[in-house]
């Protein structure tokens, strides 16, 4: 398998932002597996960060589709980090 | 048909353009939320996901549409900075039963109050809450299972 | 408030002139009824009985501000000659609740279709046919009991 | 007791009119006690009006006010016959 590596658009929603320090980054994504680690490279060693990413109720949105399985999918253009909604 | 839009809306105009020239679906119930005033909130501060928060919203329009088959319906969301007196939301619903257009006009507004993917901050002297649906809006989507 | 006219009225006017220097009561529900068209109904002929049907209406509105304390609402019932795609009926409710401004405009609804006072007719190929309420109307109302 | 004579308006409402030839009538009422006096003298000898006036869903409306009584109160200026409502 060749390692690929991606110029991906992460997005923290809602209070996340304040959390991240920014409601949007551009990053370069290594091929990875795991929404662990996803979350891991996305914190950059920001431990309450990658705490705070990793809580049930944050939800992973990839290419605007909720992620329900434990595997990453192939070809990952956009991450949103997703706090619980206020809704309408 | 959905509009997910920052723009102020004119709820009557709306629910005047929603019928023109239907004639065939006799009953219209419309929704408009305001953001409430006389409180100590000077602000709300609605942020959305483009592209996503469209197609949750199309997703429970579309559960609407199924659950009350020949309803036709219209839903506008607004984000960004409202104030006191604007409108938020505005649902309108036609059947030809009255009965249906209220009861998929409250679905639709049961479920975007709970499902609809925004995040919501209150501007209050300054400082800045985020809110989270009530317990009594989670009651009231679970009374449609 | 009420109003049974014959004039025809303009509901989204009219939903926006409920509304105006309201910024206590958040959610607004309407209903709009209109003269179903497509079938080969030419009109309807509504006769009301003045000042007794305003006096009946009343009593229904009081009704519901008396369950739901604290909304306000607005009736507008037309007589006379209705042509389809005319409306010619108008509740609308606000209240600081949205579960309230739908359960009061349903019920307001509910009861004006079986107990305001008017005698209608249809006029169906020069046929003139009176018509009273369907056994789903008198069942929706006593789901209020 | 005094016997007056008053000048009393009339109404048939919704299809009564068709029953009754016409939508509204002033007339004489002479002092009477009973609604079914009251139908006697209306219908005028027409006894299939008669029979529809005294049907149980005819309701009667004195002054604008439903008759619930069996007795006819004072001071009648106004009676329409209500057949049943066809709802707003």
């Amino acid at each position: 398998m060749v390692h690929t590596i991606a110029m991906v658009k992460i997005l923290f929603l809602g209070w996340l932002k304040e959390k991240a320090g920014g409601a949007e980054r551009q990053v370069d994504l290594p091929d990875m597996a795991t929404p662990e680690e996803l979350i891991a490279f996305v914190a950059q060693g920001d431990t309450a960060l990658a705490d705070q990413l990793a809580e049930p109720s944050i939800r992973i949105i990839i290419n605007k589709s909720i992620l329900v399985d434990k595997i990453l999918p192939d070809g990952i253009e956009e991450v949103a980090f997703m706090p619980p909604l206020s809704g309408g | 048909m959905i509009a997910v839009q920052s723009k102020i809306f004119d709820p009557g105009a709306e629910l005047n353009l929603f019928m023109k020239g239907r004639t065939d679906k006799g009953a219209v119930v419309s929704f408009t939320g305001h953001v409430r005033g006389g409180g100590d909130v000077t602000a709300l501060e609605l942020e959305h996901y483009p592209g996503y928060t469209e197609a949750e919203i199309e997703k429970i329009e579309a559960s609407a549409l199924l659950k009350w088959p020949g309803i036709e319906s219209r839903i506008i969301h607004r984000f960004g900075k409202l104030h006191p007196g604007e409108p938020i939301v505005f649902v309108a619903v036609c059947a030809a039963h009255r009965k249906d257009a209220f009861e998929a006009a409250s679905f639709l507004m049961d479920y975007l109050k709970t499902g609809a993917p925004f995040w919501k901050k209150e501007i209050r002297a300054g400082q800045e809450v985020w809110i989270e649906p009530k317990a009594t809006d989670y009651a009231a989507r679970r009374g449609w299972d």
